[in-house]
């Protein structure tokens, strides 16, 4: 328990954690701090593209196995099944009517990619060791979530729109975010050592630093929208917040016991299913599902559950890993 | 100079929304228009600004149609089929340009 | 299709009075906005261009405002405290809206 | 509130094309203007958006004119000598205006 | 012929060259993967002042001599002269009117610094010295070409405005790319090996990791403006899309041998002659040529030579330099 | 007196200094060379975050004293009371109202933290060292000066609006740029040098040549801000603009004496004294002041002093100190 303890103040006194504390802090306060939305942008852009072709490398070194495979059909598992955890949840703690629940199951289903990146960046420093394609499960998992959700609203009385046309679906999949990270996996892929030591003083040099500038903006971005939404934050939809990632990332843990993943492997996991998205499925439900209540959605996930992650959660599901597979 | 009577038809609407909207608008017979970036606002559904944006879920365009009087309720019809659901304004008024021959 | 009068405010004023601005308009019971941004401009103060500024003190935006014909001169009479001691424009035009319940 | 008569002349051109049609504006006496970004539009030549663009070659601007009715023909003939070979609308609305002395 | 077909391959499989590809597939499958305008300026400027401040530096090293100039004076000339050849190409291989020739003609005389940069890269990777300074032969090419295009397009038929007048002329002279490539240029040249030793880790080390995430966002360009040229692309015009580099890239061996530039160094002349502009023309263009087709112009240069020199072009000009260098 | 020429020269054929004056030569060019907005805003977030960063971990080291404690008094103290020695420069030297010489005044009490990061980087070059924890100083002295300044204006007949409410003092004390300094201060103070380790690629290795971009930036805005206000920059004002500086300086390298401070030290509290802003007081002058001239003043601070200071004033202030200090 010590070293849990240490570890999870060690995490609290990085430099990318107390990024995200100032903006957080900043915003709240009013300050007038702002990263500019194509700062934002580029700052994600590159974490998307390095953290994609480390994978792909790493894919290199590991070889293309069995175990990838089934890791990824259990990602893609976990983020349809979840929902469905999260709605039972949501409807038992909280007053949300069935479609706005449905939404926010949608967002608990599906994945932060930064928060994703916040972990390995923690794994590294702890020196647990992880599978480098991880990331690849990390795409897989962002979308079957926003099909579970839009049955669930469809199921809970929504009516019209909220079909999931071949348009929307072709958006959704091929969102920026999904391609760049694929992409930049098959790039490292291909091009494999060689390529990562010819680009490694852009991707790997400046990584952390980058992570901090990031996570400043996201900590602004996390308190306009507290701000936004105080009146919609309920008690129960808070708890919601703070519970169902460490529902989710048990599901995560025991898939990833089950696929014998590394320690690394199986806490990356845990985060992937406790973490909540906020760029994919926001733009899939305000064409799909107007009606919904996605600001709260995106306030729950961005300003509750990304910093419980970030400051509790990575640290926990990354000791739980450890009692669970021994490493 | 020789100007025409036309109509301006200005449509705030959510940015995810903008390639439907322009595709119905197209639809409709529209021959031009123009989108202008919106940087925040404040409406029922509460108050955002592009600075606390993550992803293209919140932000919002201003699409501008200049077109003759008669094509304006086919295009309020498209318009409206595509915004009715969501959040968003339209609002129309009387203009007059110049080289009507291009609308 | 069935629309309604209304009237469309377009104040273009510094930056830095934005906010002090929006929340005139709601003060005064305005309940929605629209903010765009603004590129450069010239006037009596002179001639400026985003490209040229450090901070936010000389930029401009724009603030659109649609709202029934009886809410104008409240608004105006908001509007006005705001930018009258400050450089920037004002200008009310008539107008057409769709879903008139939204104003 | 007291409020005067004005136009407000809207005109979207390519961005390459503003500084020639702001200074030629001045030179027709118009005493402001402002300058908005265009983020994306379509027209006889083709649909284009911001975000495809490389170099200034393809973006335009929206430039806004608050004036006096009695200016308007000298501010259309200054204008159309330079959108007249090039892309763009120019479309007037009647206005009203605050702080007449101004314009 | 096995070392170039491997020196192709070598090319092709490189992180820059797939960054280029991905961009390209996402925009045509439509994905909304974007690099914000602001971001893509800001690569652009930061690739512009590394590769005009190395080059100045590289002089120190070589010395101003009349190598230099005579190599100023030849891409002057033939940036004035290659018009004409892609004129007589147009009109013979596509139904151009004069004037819309004229216009795609300019383009193809001036250059592309993005191909001259990625050729650079290129020859480092493969061992290939070439001239530092040769980045002010590029610059120097820049402008001529436009005089040209406009005079074929007046007597073709242009009437008005397509006049060089004061104004446009000093636009063209000292448009942004060209300053900046010009003053860093000075600036090597004036802090010399230890200005470069200064700002190093800037400008080199993550030099190439930059480009990549730079070509990502032109491969998004092209993608875009092939679809939406789709209907404009003719069979003619994109043949001479890869037809005109390779006849470029020969004047450019010619008078590369001529003034006996390195190995290198003829082969970087080669790439500007083939390469065809994208920001410089088709900006004058639009003042003085405005009823000229410049979205055909900039489709084919973008869409249809850049991705045909960068893949095919760069290896096939470096393997007949050093065929003809003998180096 | 030759070391101080040597070191005056030296410090112009910097490749920072070299590119404000390439900005600026395109500037009044009138070249379209532009960084993009949000570019700039986001160089200027990392030159103020690794700045800020690195003085909180110098800190550490140095620990928390009666000095540090000392200095920040006497900062503050100075831009209190610069702006009343500039005011009546001001009223001696030029013909500017009194609610203009105000609102000049308040510029001047402030400080420019670009001129400080060069001054820095200056010093660090020559060898001499300073104090890490001095950006905490400059922090201190942002915001004193605009009380003296409305203070002023008040007493020089300014009307009405021109209170300092409790919004605008909030506005101006959590103005983004000092809440990210102070707060980057912080973090570097928390996480000291192994936080510094951790991210060190980021703000060391690439900071000088991200400070180039960004003085290149300022050279431009510090043209057209020339350009624009050609009409209202006096020979009265523009004398001030160069000879306030060094006064500022003066005081300032008495101050950084009577505190025991070391040479780089003292030279940094000098150039503090002597740098105007350009960001902070504009915004709040246009609040408070909207009658005042902010262009002239925004001229005066971008386009005369700040490039006095960079190129002139740094060396200057830095052998001033040399002798004072005997160090
Ligand atoms: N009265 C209005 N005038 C101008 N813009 C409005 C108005 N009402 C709403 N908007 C814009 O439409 C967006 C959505 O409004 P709403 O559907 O009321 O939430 C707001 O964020 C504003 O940008
Ligand atoms: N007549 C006008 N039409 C449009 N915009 C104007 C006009 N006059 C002023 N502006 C805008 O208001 C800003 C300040 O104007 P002024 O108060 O006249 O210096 C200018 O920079 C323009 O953006
Ligand atoms: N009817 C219209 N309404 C609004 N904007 C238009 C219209 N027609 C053209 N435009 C704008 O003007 C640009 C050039 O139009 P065009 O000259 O028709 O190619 C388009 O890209 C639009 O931004
Ligand atoms: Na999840
Ligand atoms: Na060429
Ligand atoms: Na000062």
């Amino acid at each position: 328990m010590t070293g849990l303890l240490e570890l999870a103040a060690q995490n609290l006194i990085s430099p990318a954690i107390l990024c995200f504390v100032l903006g957080l802090a900043a915003a709240l306060a009013r300050s007038d701090l702002s990263v500019p939305e194509a700062a934002a942008k580029a700052l994600a852009l590159y974490l998307l593209f390095a953290i994609g072709f480390k994978g792909g490398v790493a894919l290199v070194e590991a070889g293309v196995g069995v175990q990838l495979g089934a890791a990824l059909l259990a990602g893609a598992a976990l983020s349809f099944a979840l929902p469905f955890v999260a709605f039972a949840m949501l409807r038992a703690m909280s007053s949300l009517s069935p479609v706005d629940a449905a939404a926010v199951a949608g967002h608990y289903g599906s994945i932060s990619i930064v928060t994703f990146v916040a972990a390995t960046a923690s794994l590294s420093a702890m020196g647990v060791a992880f599978e480098g394609w991880m990331v690849a499960v990390a795409a897989a998992m962002e979308v079957p979530a926003i099909v579970s959700a839009l049955w669930l609203a469809l199921r809970g009385g929504a009516a019209g729109g909220e079909r999931m046309d071949a348009r929307l679906w072709r958006e959704v999949m091929l969102n920026g975010s999904i391609v760049l990270l694929v992409g930049a996996f098959a790039i490292g892929w291909i091009t494999g050592p060689a390529g990562r030591a010819e680009i490694s003083s852009f991707i790997d040099a400046p990584f952390r630093g980058v992570l901090c500038l990031f996570l400043l903006d996201m900590g602004l971005v996390a308190g306009r929208g507290l701000r936004a939404a105080r009146g919609q934050l309920t008690g129960g939809t808070v708890a919601f917040g703070v519970v169902m990632p460490p529902v989710g990332a048990a599901f995560g843990l025991a898939a990833g016991a089950a696929l014998g993943l590394s320690t690394g492997g199986a806490a990356l996991l845990a985060v992937l299913c406790a973490s909540a998205s906020y760029i994919a499925v926001p733009a899939a439900m305000r064409v799909a599902l107007p009606q919904a209540n996605t600001g709260l959605a995106l306030a729950l996930a961005l300003a509750v559950t990304f910093p419980f992650n970030l400051v509790v959660g990575i640290p926990l599901y990354a000791a739980a890993a450890q009692a669970l597979t021994g490493g | 100079m020789q100007t025409h009577v036309a109509k301006r038809v200005e449509i705030i609407i959510e940015a995810v929304m903008e390639r439907r909207l322009t595709e119905a608008l197209t639809a409709a017979g529209v021959t031009g228009y123009t989108v202008l970036p919106v940087q925040g606002g404040s409406g029922r559904s509460g108050e955002w600004s592009r600075e606390g944006q993550v992803g293209r879920a919140g932000g919002m365009v201003a699409v501008i149609c200049l077109i003759r009087p008669e094509r304006l309720d086919g295009l309020l019809e498209a318009a409206f089929r595509v915004v009715e659901r969501h959040i968003g304004v339209v609002s129309v008024t009387d203009c007059a340009i110049l080289r009507a021959e291009r609308f």
